[in-house]
């Protein structure tokens, strides 16, 4: 046992584990995830690589805690580095300070400059000593036992887990793994955490997921039973996820030539009647604008999760940003009224894709969902996330319906859909612009009451409470969306336990926004911070075009691919007082 | 086949909507919209079970004409579009019809992977080697040649895009021609594309006499093929490489497995949340 | 001779033409413009049909004046119908009072109620009768006959117009069309016009063109020497305008496949230095995006022409509509700072295209230039445009530059573009994020200053006085741009002649927006009406964004595909008063 | 062919940027990149009037690692960027390189309409059989029973795309294939497709270690063509469809005048505006 006590308990602990290509840093991560999820404990892990496809240096990010973490911390307590292989392109990511703990072997050479400036303390361990002295030993894993050991984990609880993941690779490496980690956990260590993380009592059932699993599963809930679909980074997991899992269920995925044939196809099966999805990133975001064009218009339900990363262009596909919010909101030419859903967190990612699932379907319209790169690709361990509102489901026409029309103007400008099969429904679904029964038209009354409808039925939308996750209160508002919000809620909580009340307001239901309910959030609001991860402030412009933001609002825009921090909103709100 | 048990007594007019179709007098497409109502009616297919998809152009204008459902979707996707439509519903009875500009210039890469996937439709081409709909320009089928486009003042200078050797090579499992002129050999190619099990591709060659008046000249140039149709690839390549573009009839029919997703359910949403509790 | 006397001069006149298909009536229309501009006149002609490739029933819709005329009146003078065949399907496109005065047929049979509704005077002429009595004879050249008499055009400058257009159709043609004119002439007329056109002392020298020629013929002066395009309606023209065109001067035109290939395709001839463009509509920009996206991240200079129809989706192809603004402004994925103009007249394209192409060459970014229907496919007689400002040209790498850096950090964010053939140029443009050389980077810093770059350049535009064009003064504004422009001009217009003093901005940049000059021009203004023509009020919530309009600002936003008219600007702005 | 005066003394060295690929250990694009700097210099082709366009993908990567003029564009749409640079710009040599997911999947309508237009350039394309780039998942050439991608976990099930075969029918001039295993076979290639006046397509086998480690094999089953490489489109179409992908060489060569615009002006800006003139 080691020689350091700890002095304090905290909410939360940050460690980052580094290394070069092929040196186990994801695996190691996950494992720690594993064990602290298995200890009752909370958590969230991002990854971060080089350029290299593989072979290349990596970095894990981990927040862990006695609460759910939804953010990554301003500065991290400790890193690991398995090595010094290009950790510099890491430094920026990994923000230390000279309280943080940095873990190395001295046999690795010398501390980088990005890393020593820091003044960190650390601990010197011959990590390649010790795993070379075990057969078939690793550094990483020694690494991992030294790091369960730091946080007070219990040895069996870290075995356990390496013991089910690396059973499939044969005892052999199972038990040089064992021995790694006791041989960690039993070595002498000069230095210490500071803190230590808050017992859990009884640990509630939790979820070990990722994002973008949560969003596949989010629209599995919902009902979609169709996917086609074009791989691209970072949204590819969603398929990857969907495809084996949708088959279970009775759906199916299509891996469709690009991504015009994927949300073409989509229209295709729901159409037929099947909710369906795809999902994508920018790039193939913007290749699909026609097609959700003609899906708005032939009121097809469908819905597209986008998974944002770094734009314009192919930009910084391995990492995230919030800047496709104005093409969801605004791609289409022509009116096309649609609705835009952003996901507040990983699991937020599963609620999110369930409820714009239902309300596609019921709306007979295109959903947007907004999740980005640091959600999709991060895991945490997260409380199992809740069911999206039921919804009224697709309404669809009976059989032998009389003088069935298929955009009919109805009061609450939904029409029965006939699904084919259906007898007595037979209609043509047309992008042109088209009258009632659906025949092409080039009539101005025609086009009025059609583009009136289409805009008209989205206000029967019920935003409920689900339309925005609001905390706090006082005279001080920071609105947000997306992923920002975890570090939005951070800042909040952090104001509020230095004295100063602030709410904070990350929206939800982006498109229609409920101006009314926004308007009522804000009462006696003085000062509004609008804090999104992109150049332009396109949240914010947003805003500002729907008339929701006072003069004085101010803008928090950064682009990505550093994640906010909720140091960076205290910093600015405190510019105010 | 298709599983539907046949209607009897259903005419090719019970297949029409009665909406007045956009075509211009004596355009080839009329007598498409007739040899499918027609081809329908001797299948006695239920309207509800049958789909026709297309994109846009002068011929993407015939779901609207037909009384089973329709989708008249955007300029080049409408076999992307059917083949989700088909992925999620194995049930229905999918065609698809188009022109040579929808299916073979913007459209060209679906009907690459549409041929390779080799999914239980049927495509109709109505080629009549312009674009109609956008005022006569070159489409991939235009003679290199032909100078009557302001596009392309000096012709396109492009061979010609020979569909049936796209068809072959990318995978489709059948593979005819037809014109317009003879609408019930049309028809009775289109009775065998549909009944056909896998991706079949028609090319029904369909006069423009609007921007191209010179294929009236087609009906004196079209013949029958010569030879039974063959399901060697490599014949059909050969016999598709050497015709003038101009015989009519099944040129290639071979049937291997089609695409199908998977069926059956093992399971719900709740046993798939399983592997996420920690 | 006929009997009538006219009583009044006035500025301007409405004739419109209707007839079924093969009936002649463009060839009519497009005959009395050119004879009223021989005869020292300007005017406009809109073109509408029928649903019919070919063969279908259409109309002309003329309004001829002493000065330039920007935008069609609120009523017409002149409906002359050749026949009667669904002529109900032009009903709403040709208003109609009790004054106006409808020539037409006994013969034709009975006057549909959607036409004779108004209670409009009429003029009934044996059409059919004298045509049928002249061998070879036509209705529609009777039918210009007694348009040109009541007009009070010269019969000679008539048969000169048609002499010389029908000349290639040969001798017996021209001579049964002659005494059509001449019939048309003498034919006796129990009605007449109320008012003539104001004589016209010293024409100016004028062109005839249509807004897509004039769209085709800036680009040229502009600098365009290569195009690749794939045809659309209503932008089509510009491309057949252009291939000839281009090929005079030394460029090119290639037809591509589709969309995605033709903006590919010019960002690969202004890679190779070759300013370049594309034309296109609301379907094909739509795929054109990711392309466009590209040409901002690699700062390749290339100009999308977008001529705007009914939307969403394939919408109202032959229809006019102001709705792609935001797919213009904000259609990106990412943050992507580019240029949006629009034309605000048919005489206005020439300039704005050939301004477009200067500012994109010089800022090395996307312009996209919105033109619609409405202008593109009808035709004006109009003074010959202005030359745009001349710019600064692409500013070029010099051969062999030391370190050359394509993304150097330049003081005004424009950096030296390398030319193919300029040697120790050589360097990859990239869609990726890059550093100053161009090497691929997702470091934040070089994100950061790579968005700042591609923003601030555009600080450096000098918006001159041609931002936009101001008429009038007052406490009231009226704002708009495109084709809009031209009813808002009026409406000012009749403002003022009533007494009531309006100012009407008209924008031309819509992006960047010189927001200090728009503000500038808006002081002292108490009221606000944005007028636009689509469903959303793209412009008006665009300038809320901007923070430009003050919380009364108004909207006057509606759908086409009839135009926007001066006296609707003028009801709405009736109610203030 | 190209007119450059060839400058001696050029090493294939000379026309690497230094910048370290992303590529993964044993990647076959190294050897690709080391053929075209092989070739590049062979023919002494001057930097600046060599550009080398790309898409996106592993393969795509190439143009930061040559020092000529390079456009690294967005996925699927090289040819394109490149037959728009050729257009304006036919002084330059103009290279396209690709992979199979690129130039077959999203960009196969590009594909289809630059073989036809026959403009001189030459694409190569680096078949690994899988979409590397994005983790491993199957192109249009993966077999249909691969099931190492989870998108596909039975396997595509679709005929495998046949580059060469879908080229011929398409109207490309020079049709080879090469290995990276064999990379001074793949530089006599590339030398004689940049040399060919037309558009020449190169296939070069390029196995991905990482996600098709199976591809090792490749090495003992590529072949030289048994053949001369022929000009008769209809004995390389048995030729193509009867070789299981294997044989490496020239497959097809024929001359045919390539797509150029017309040269030579005949106005200024002034004369075109004379005819607006009431
Ligand atoms: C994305 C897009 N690009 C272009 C168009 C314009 N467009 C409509 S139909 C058509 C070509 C039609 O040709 P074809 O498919 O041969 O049909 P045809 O009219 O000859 O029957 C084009 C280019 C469009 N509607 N959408
Ligand atoms: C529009 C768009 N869709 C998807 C992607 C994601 N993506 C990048 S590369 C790639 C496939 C690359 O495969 P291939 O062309 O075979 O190249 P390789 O990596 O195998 O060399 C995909 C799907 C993208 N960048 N853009
Ligand atoms: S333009 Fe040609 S293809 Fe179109 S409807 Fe008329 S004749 Fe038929
Ligand atoms: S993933 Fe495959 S294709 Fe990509 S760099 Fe690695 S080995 Fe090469
Ligand atoms: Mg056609
Ligand atoms: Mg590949």
């Amino acid at each position: 046992m080691t020689n350091h006590n700890t002095v304090l308990t905290c909410s939360t602990l940050s460690v980052a584990i580094t290394g070069s290509g092929g040196s186990g840093v994801v695996t190691t991560g996950q494992m720690l995830l594993k064990a602290i999820a298995n200890a009752g404990y909370y958590g969230l892990m991002a990854r971060s690589a080089g350029p290299q496809i593989r072979g290349g240096e990596s970095a894990v990010m981990l927040r862990l805690g006695s609460e759910p973490v939804d953010c990554l911390d301003d500065r991290f307590d400790v890193l690991m580095a398995l090595d010094w292989l290009n950790v510099s392109r890491f430094a920026e990511e990994i923000p230390l300070t000279a309280s943080s703990l940095i873990i190395c072997d001295p046999d690795a050479g010398e501390m980088p400059e990005a890393i020593a400036c820091h003044g960190a303390r650390s601990l010197e361990l011959p990590l390649k000593k010790l795993s070379g002295a075990i057969d078939g030993g690793r550094i990483n894993m020694i690494a991992l036992g030294v790091l369960a050991e730091l946080l007070g984990l219990p040895e069996t609880s870290i075995l356990t887990v390496v013991e089910t993941a690396l059973a499939p690779k044969g005892r052999e490496i199972v038990d040089a793994s064992r021995l790694c980690i006791s041989r960690g956990y039993s070595t002498e260590k000069n230095a210490g955490l500071e803190q230590t993380l808050t017992p859990v009592a009884s640990p509630a059932k939790r979820w070990n997921i990722s994002g973008n699993e949560a969003s596949g599963l989010g629209a599995i809930r919902g009902g979609v039973r169709f996917v086609a679909a074009y791989p691209i980074t970072p949204a590819s997991e969603i398929l990857e996820w969907l495809a084996p899992s949708l088959e279970k269920v009775g759906g199916s995925l299509l891996q469709a030539e690009d991504e015009l044939a994927s949300i073409n196809m989509i229209i295709g099966g729901s159409f037929g009647g099947v909710p369906s999805l795809t999902a994508t990133s920018g790039p193939g975001l913007s290749l699909m604008m026609e097609g959700l064009g003609l899906a708005v218009t032939s009121e097809t339900p469908v819905v597209v999760t986008n998974v944002m990363r770094g734009g314009p262009s192919t930009g910084i596909p391995t990492k995230s940003e919030q800047s496709d919010l104005n093409i969801a909101l605004y791609g289409f030419h022509g009116d096309a009224p649609h609705l835009v859903l952003g996901a507040l967190n990983i699991r937020d990612c599963t609620f999110v894709t369930d409820w714009g699932v239902r309300l596609a379907e019921q709306f007979q319209t295109v959903a947007i969902i907004l999740s980005d790169q640091s959600q999709g690709q991060a895991r945490s361990v997260i409380d199992p996330p809740p069911m999206a509102p039921a919804c009224k489901g697709r309404r669809t026409a009976r059989p032998d319906t009389q003088e069935y029309r298929r955009y009919a103007l109805t009061e609450d400008g939904i029409s029965p859909m006939a699904i084919p099969g259906t007898s007595g429904g037979a209609y043509t679904a047309d992008g042109l612009e088209h009258n009632e029964k659906g025949t092409p038209s080039s009539m101005s009354l025609d086009h009025q009451q059609q583009l009136d409808k289409r805009l008209g039925k989205l206000t029967g939308l019920d935003p409920t409470e689900n339309w925005a996750e609001s905390r706090g209160s006082g005279k001080i508002a920071i609105i947000t969306w997306g992923s920002s919000s975890g570090a939005a809620f951070e800042a909040g909580r952090r104001l509020e336990a230095g004295g100063q009340s602030a709410r904070v307001i990350a929206v939800r239901l982006l498109c229609p926004l409920p101006g009314t309910l926004m308007t009522a959030s804000l009462e006696g609001v003085d000062r509004i911070l609008v804090v999104e991860q992109n150049h332009g402030g396109q949240f914010f412009h947003y805003l500002r075009a729907l008339n929701l933001l006072p003069d004085n609002a101010e803008m928090l825009a950064r682009p990505g691919p550093l994640p906010i921090r909720p140091g960076e909103i205290m910093a600015r709100v405190s510019e105010w007082s | 086949m298709h599983g539907n048990t046949p209607i009897t007594g259903l005419k090719p007019k019970d297949y029409k909507t009665g909406i007045k179709p956009v075509w211009c007098p004596g355009c080839g497409d009329f007598s498409v919209l007739s040899a499918v109502t027609k081809a329908l009616a001797h299948l006695a297919l239920p309207h509800q079970n049958v789909a026709m998809i297309s994109g846009i152009g002068c011929s993407s204008r015939l779901p609207a004409y037909t009384s089973v459902y329709g989708f008249h979707g955007v300029h080049g996707r409408a076999l992307a579009l059917a083949s989700g439509l088909k992925a999620a519903r194995p049930d229905l009875t999918v065609l698809v019809a188009g022109g040579d500009g929808d299916g073979f210039s913007i459209g060209g890469n679906h009907f690459l992977h549409a041929c390779r996937r080799n999914m239980d439709m049927t495509y109709i081409v109505m080629d009549n080697e312009v674009y109609g709909m956008t005022k006569g320009q070159a489409s991939p089928t235009t003679a290199p040649d032909w100078t009557q486009s302001k596009l392309t003042p000096h012709g396109p200078g492009v061979p010609q895009f020979i569909p049936a050797a796209i068809a072959l090579v990318s995978g489709a499992t059948f593979i005819a021609r037809g014109f317009t002129g003879n609408p019930n050999g049309l028809t009775k190619l289109l009775v065998e594309a549909i009944e056909h099990p896998g991706f079949s591709f028609v090319q029904a060659l369909s006069p423009c006499p609007t921007y191209r008046p010179e294929h009236k000249a087609w009906k004196k140039q079209v013949r029958p093929v010569e030879e039974e149709a063959t399901s060697d690839p490599i014949i059909a390549a050969q016999r598709i490489q050497t015709d003038d573009g101009m015989s009519t009839g099944v040129l290639y029919q071979t049937t291997v497995p089609v695409w199908q997703p998977e069926q059956g359910i093992s399971a719900d949403t709740g046993q798939l949340e399983e592997v996420f509790f920690v």
